[in-house]
């Protein structure tokens, strides 16, 4: 027997059964990211004052790469708008046109991920370097005339590891001084004079630690939320990835069915979408 | 629409695989299947046999609660050797190994059997038939469903043989000791909790959004909101709780887990100081961040184990009483405000981490709102009962059993809500009473009602009688032996999770107002968790012979029941139904003044 | 049902007038278009000194709903969608809203005279 | 009338809110075991009654009355009762409200680690001594600084009992050093989980004079259940000669 209603509506609901399947799944999707951010929200507002070095504030602010992060938002918008588009030349029967749209889409997404995993190095081969005399510098180091790796894990370095490699000086490029705000202050001006190096004895510096979960509760948050968000920008793509082309075959059998599963589809994506449109202000700028 | 099983079989065959007549093979048919009878029966299986395995933890537990200190017999040597010295040297239990079974038995009796069974099993099988369906919504994500669950369960269970051994930070796994017991191996028993638990999360996600889809998409014709089965407005409800409040214990998992192997510190605060070292972590957290999360999924989930297993009672009880369930509109609100409520009831377990008056007035007005909609379904199940033709059998003696039970464990729950008094009661075993009448007692003896009564539909024969009644006959017996004593425990102020059985706190300390009598009732309590133990072994015989060797059932419909899922061949086929299945009135005409018999079902034209 | 029809006649089914479609893509687009704008005024606000964070938030969360609105609202069709879904959609919002509301109060009213730190730190 | 509980096993209260918690217990029990009793009759009857053999023949409408309604709205009435009349005004007194100077209450600061207890009295000058977290470990939980003048007459006790003088109230701040904990005085009424991270105040005035009981409420680790710690209450005088006598030996801690 066939289950009913698995491309025509239901006459007293209104939908057909995926549609009420995503939109179940997207509510509970709700709710763990509801959670993440709640979970974010209050460890930001009870964070002790000072507790982060740089500036005179309890949480970290304006780290991010802005400007990237900006560019990725603007990537994430126009695959939402490409496979609303894709769904509508189906619509208008389309099928060429569905297709690049969709390839659209995909390519939308791997951009966002390659750029993502760009910003996610730089984050760990940044570090705080707090000193003994109670100040510190943040920048990228540079050991022995390397540059810390994220994937090298005998890259990453400590106080404690420095000093058993007998390693006595680190340099660091250090961060263009911001204010109160996280901005960066304005005369300060970008361009290469904008990063010193620096050169720090080892035995100054009192912790050391990169852009990492561990170093601070903002960069657990940070790359917990983004790694989820990640996580199904990439699942998305390869649903939307199979639909532009294996699945694609369900447009000949059952054409109504198939134009459901690109709604559905898009559905999900524009949530990720969603997701990204509240995290984009919240982690990077607020 | 009564035909004879044997019968049943041909016409079920040719109607339903008329079109494609293809029999899966091994692997098709029970273990990659896709029909939501085998994977409800997968479920069952599966979660008994954890049900089993979890009181085994605790058999050992209470040995070593009513005999500390003293080596386990028989089962201590084995623990010894497959566990290692550290965890029960010369087969005494130690400490972690202690908790590390408390734990694992929270864990699995909630997570991996109780759950799984009301929900995966009865409501896997039950639910569409009763709505009329020829399967679930979306049968490919039903057998992920459970095959999420069964890896889960693998995990949980592979996690004993883990070095440092399982979980062992109870089933709330509380940061930050979740964090801090083992800084040795990081990845470890808790480590494996968490990734099972997601896989549980995920098992749970897809089955609840299957559920209520199927729930809201497939109701066959006439079959209105106010015509379903009461057990299926269960599911429903008990839908919208796993699908809602989940989800922040997965994301509290993850954070956990990041805490754990990344070393980020999203539940520990600053200045930790562990085995009086400073612990090197940035600090930062908040344990009472985790606390909040896994209470908002904690709280509900409680009701996840008892809205089914009202359900299940609800159908069996009016059909034994052959009579309509009295107020069955005000149960259906009930359910709705309880799955409500639940979700904004939490903090009643966090009374006592700190809490100013306002937070707690909100906490535990909202607890005593809840209560509300409990006594008016159980009020409504006895007002049932009146002016009823009570048959007793197996499963109505388990399902009449429950009311009492539950009423105990319900009522031992208001002490607890009101925050003044939780003071002296909180993390005592007036706690552990009061939530095991609920869940052992209660939710338990709902399972075997739902065994009783579902086995012959489900396999074609009957279990044997005799058995069943023994078996319930020591199961009320020895679970009221079991818990009863526990209140008495607890007024004397002993504290749960204590692997001495209180003989820290009780040697002789008068001051305490506690006599070592309350040590006493540690050997009876093991004695009847014995006693309990045994009282299954009926069940399990019958269980296993009755497949092959139960009497037959004389119709399709051998309990003369009013529901859709009586009106199916014996067992029902691939697809369920012969023909299309309507609904013509509500789900508990019995006992109709003028009609023919004392039941009239639902599918039955008019 | 009674609900539907009028507003949104494309997502029903698939022998909808193509030209229903096209107006369709017409605000898709002017909707890509605001979205990419609110975009830019969110980061904008970043380099404004409203010299309060509250007001901060509130600016940058309101054009985030806002640009959630029109993803939700167009592209997601919500606008015209069954009361069924908004039902579900209601019931997350709520329990999220209370999840965080009632987490954040809850860490935040303690018992008179608490400190958030231990005895020692500093 | 609270004595009622006694029959179930329980302590008499030693401080002065016990009384109350005590109340409410035994009302919300007498209210549980009206529904208990009631039902159960009821439960009984019917099983009697309305058996296939006794009724073979079942009403389709059974119950027609009202009662079981108006059943409903007292129990929520009572529970609203019990809720705003005891509950609520009880915890905001004996939970939030910490007595003002006037009752001179003696502060102290309680410091849970895994497995054992220990308490913190500012010494005779009445001030705490500097405390951080480098100085703290096992032998040092509070993390005195052993430079530091208002230290050296300070209180600290670890593993023996300490003493609280009777009729005085008593602000104990509850913290931990590791994990969460549970301060626990049965026979005090109070009940307070030790979260590291945060410093939670706790007051009770004790009335009886004699040795309790500190539990540890909430798993902490293998030796949760040997975590006991003990105080004694005694009169005002004693409390003195002890509390004079240890100030001069200052803190017990090792300073290692
Ligand atoms: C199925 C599970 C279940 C159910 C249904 C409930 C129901 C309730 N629970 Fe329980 N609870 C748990 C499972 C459950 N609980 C668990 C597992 C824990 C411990 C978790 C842990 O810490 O590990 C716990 C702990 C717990 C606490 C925390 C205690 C503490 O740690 O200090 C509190 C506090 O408010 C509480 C309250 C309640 C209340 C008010 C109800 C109410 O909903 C009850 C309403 C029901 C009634 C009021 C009954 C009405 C009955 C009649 C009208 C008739 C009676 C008739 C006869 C007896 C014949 N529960
Ligand atoms: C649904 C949940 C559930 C269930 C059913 C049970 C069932 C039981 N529980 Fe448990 N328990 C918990 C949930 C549950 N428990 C939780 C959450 C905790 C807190 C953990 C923590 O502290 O973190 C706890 C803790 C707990 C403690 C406290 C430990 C401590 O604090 O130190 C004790 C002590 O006695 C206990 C005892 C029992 C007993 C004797 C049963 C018995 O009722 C068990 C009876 C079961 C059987 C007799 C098996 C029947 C088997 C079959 C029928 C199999 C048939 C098989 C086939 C046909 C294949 N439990
Ligand atoms: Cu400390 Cu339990
Ligand atoms: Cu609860």
């Amino acid at each position: 027997m066939e289950i009913p209603y698995t491309y025509k509506a239901r006459p007293d609901t209104g939908l057909y059964n995926a549609k009420v399947g995503i939109w179940l799944f997207l509510a509970s999707e709700i709710m763990l990211f509801g959670a993440l951010f709640s979970a974010y929200i209050l460890l930001r507002v009870t964070a002790p004052a000072g507790f982060w070095p740089d500036l005179a504030l309890a949480w970290p602010r304006g780290l991010l790469n802005i400007p990237i992060g900006t560019f990725n938002t603007a990537v994430l918008i126009t695959s939402s708008v490409t496979v609303v588009l894709a769904w509508a030349s189906l619509k208008m029967n389309n099928f060429a046109r569905f297709r690049v749209y969709m390839v659209m889409t995909v390519v939308c997404a791997l951009a966002f991920l390659g750029i993502k995993s760009f910003e996610y190095n730089d984050k760990f081969s940044h570090y705080v370097v707090r000193l003994k005399d109670g100040k510190s510098l943040t920048g990228h180091i540079e050991v022995d005339g390397r540059h810390p790796r994220f994937w090298n894990f005998d890259d990453q370095w400590s106080v404690a590891k420095l000093t058993e490699k007998k390693i006595e000086k680190i340099k660091v490029e250090v961060d263009p001084p911001r204010d109160i705000n996280g901005h960066v202050k304005k005369h300060e001006g970008h361009g290469s004079d904008a990063h010193p190096a620096q050169e720090v004895a080892v035995s100054d510096i009192e912790s050391m630690g990169s852009y990492t979960p561990a170093t601070h509760p903002f960069f657990a948050v940070y790359f917990l939320i983004t790694a989820l968000h990640g996580l199904h920008v990439l699942v998305g793509a390869l649903v939307l990835a199979y639909f532009a082309f294996p699945g694609a075959k369900m447009w000949k059998s059952n054409p109504e069915q198939f134009i459901n599963r690109i709604e559905v589809g898009g559905l999900f994506w524009h949530f990720v979408d969603l997701v990204w449109i509240f995290l984009f202000p919240v982690v990077y700028l607020l | 629409m009564q035909t004879t099983a044997s019968h049943a079989h041909t016409s079920a065959t040719d109607s339903a695989h008329g079109h494609a007549h293809h029999e899966p093979g091994f692997f098709g048919k029970y273990i990659f299947s896709t029909d939501h009878k085998m994977i409800g029966i997968q479920y069952g299986v599966s979660a008994l046999l954890f049900l089993l395995f979890g009181f085994f933890l605790i058999l050992a537990m209470r040995y070593q609660l009513a005999k500390p200190g003293t080596a386990i017999p028989l089962v201590g040597p084995l623990l010894e050797k497959i566990l290692g010295k550290d965890m029960a040297a010369g087969g005494v239990m130690g400490g972690d190994l202690y908790n590390s079974f408390g734990a694992m038995h929270g864990t699995i009796m909630v997570f991996l059997a109780i759950v799984p069974v009301l929900f995966g099993a009865f409501g896997n099988y039950v639910t569409p038939l009763q709505i009329g369906a020829p399967d679930m919504v979306f049968p490919r994500l039903n057998m992920a469903s459970f095959h999420c669950y069964f890896l889960g369960g693998v995990v949980m269970f592979a996690s004993f043989f883990t070095p440092g051994g399982a979980a062992r930070s109870g089933w709330t796994s509380y940061s930050p000791l979740a964090s801090v017991t083992d800084l040795v191996n990081r990845f470890d028993g808790q480590t494996y909790w968490l990734i099972g638990m997601v896989l549980l999360i995920t098992s749970s996600l897809l089955g609840s959004v299957n559920f209520i889809a199927t729930i809201i998409q497939l109701r066959c014709r006439g079959m209105s909101w106010m015509r379903m089965p009461f057990f299926v407005w269960a599911q429903f409800v008990t839908g919208f709780l796993l699908l809602l409040a989940f989800p922040p214990l997965e994301a509290a998992g993850l954070m956990q887990l990041m805490d754990n192997l990344f070393g980020s510190s999203f539940f520990l605060p600053q200045g930790l100081v562990v085995d009086g070292k400073e612990l090197g972590v940035s600090g930062g957290g908040s344990p009472l961040l985790w606390q909040h999360l896994f209470w908002f999924l904690g709280h509900p989930e409680v009701y996840v184990l008892i809205l089914p297993a009202i359900g299940i009672v609800a159908e069996v009880i009016s059909n034994n009483i052959r009579k309509p369930l009295w107020g069955y509109r005000s149960m259906v609100y009930s359910v709705m405000s309880i799955g409500f409520l639940s979700f904004i009831v939490w903090a009643h377990h966090m009374y006592l981490t700190g809490m100013g008056t306002k937070v707690a007035t909100f906490f535990q007005t909202t607890t005593m709102m809840i209560s509300i909609p409990s006594v008016i379904i159980l009020t409504a199940l006895f007002i049932s009962l009146w002016g009823g033709s009570i048959r007793f059998n197996s499963a109505s003696l388990f399902a009449l059993s429950f009311l009492p039970m539950f009423g105990i464990g319900g009522l031992t729950g208001l002490p607890l809500g009101f925050n003044a008094s939780d003071i002296f009661l909180h993390d005592s075993y007036y706690v552990i009473g009061h939530f095991h009448y609920v869940v052992a007692p209660g939710t338990m003896f709902a399972v075997f009602a739902g065994v009783y009564f579902w086995f012959p539909k489900i396999t074609g024969r009957h279990m044997n009688e005799l058995l069943g009644k023994l078996h319930w006959a020591g199961s009320i017996f020895f679970m009221n032996c079991v818990f009863a004593p526990m209140f008495i425990q607890g007024f004397k102020g002993m504290s749960r999770r204590m692997s001495d059985g209180g003989t820290t706190y009780f040697g002789g300390d008068v001051a305490m107002g506690g006599d070592p009598g309350v040590l006493k009732l540690n050997n009876m309590i093991l004695w009847s968790a014995i006693g309990l133990g045994i009282s299954q072994i009926p069940f399990i015989i019958n269980f296993f012979s009755s497949i092959f060797s139960g009497k037959r059932v004389a119709s399709d419909n051998p309990w003369q029941a009013t529901t859709l899922d009586w009106a199916t061949p014996t067992p029902p086929p691939h697809g369920n139904f012969v023909g299309e299945p309507v609904a013509y009135r509500g789900p508990y005409e019995y006992s109709v003044p003028g009609a023919k018999s004392d039941f009239s079902p639902q599918s039955e034209k008019p | 049902m009674s609900h539907s029809s009028a507003h949104s006649p494309a997502e029903h089914a698939v022998d909808d007038h193509d030209h229903d479609v096209a107006a369709h893509v017409r605000t898709y687009l002017i909707i890509f278009g605001a979205l990419l704008l609110g975009t830019v005024l969110t980061v904008a606000m970043y380099y404004v000194d409203f010299s309060s964070m509250a007001l901060t938030v509130a600016v940058a969360l309101f054009i985030a709903t806002i640009k959630a609105f029109l993803v939700a609202g167009y592209f997601m069709h919500l606008l015209s969608e069954k009361k069924l879904v908004f039902g579900v959609l209601i019931l997350a919002a709520i329990f999220f809203i209370s999840l965080m509301g009632l987490t954040l109060w809850g860490s935040g009213d303690l018992p008179r005279n608490s400190d958030f730190k231990t005895l020692y730190v500093p | 009338m609270t004595s009622l509980l006694k029959y179930l096993g329980m302590s008499e209260p030693a401080s002065a809110h016990g009384k109350s918690v005590d109340e409410l217990l035994l009302y919300v029990h007498l209210l549980m075991g009206a529904l208990f009793v009631g039902w159960m009759a009821y439960f009984v009857f019917t099983m009697l009654r309305f058996n296939k053999g006794t009724n073979p023949k079942a009403d389709h409408v059974g119950v027609r009355s009202h009662a079981s309604t108006y059943l409903e709205i007292g129990v929520a009435i009572v529970e609203a009762v019990l809720l705003i009349g005891l509950a609520v005004p009880l915890w905001a007194k004996a939970v939030d409200n910490p007595p003002g100077a006037a009752e001179k209450p003696i502060e102290i600061q309680v410091m849970a680690q895994q497995f054992a207890w220990a308490a913190h009295f500012p010494g005779l000058d009445g001030k705490w001594g500097k405390q951080d977290t480098k100085f703290a470990n096992r032998g040092n939980p509070f993390g005195l600084d052993a430079e530091d003048a208002d230290t050296k007459d300070d209180v600290s006790v670890m593993t023996e009992a300490f003493l609280l003088p009777v009729n005085r109230p008593v602000i104990a701040k509850i913290s931990s050093m590791d994990v969460i904990h549970c301060f626990k005085a049965a026979s005090m009424r109070v009940t307070q989980d030790a979260i590291p991270g945060l410093s939670i105040p706790v007051h009770f005035t004790p009335t009886k004079t004699g040795d309790f009981t500190i539990t540890c409420a909430q798993l902490c680790g293998s030796g949760h259940a040997k975590m006991r710690g003990v105080f004694k209450v005694v009169s005002q005088a004693e409390f003195d000669a002890w509390y004079a006598e240890k100030s001069k030996a200052g803190p017990v801690t090792s300073f290692d």
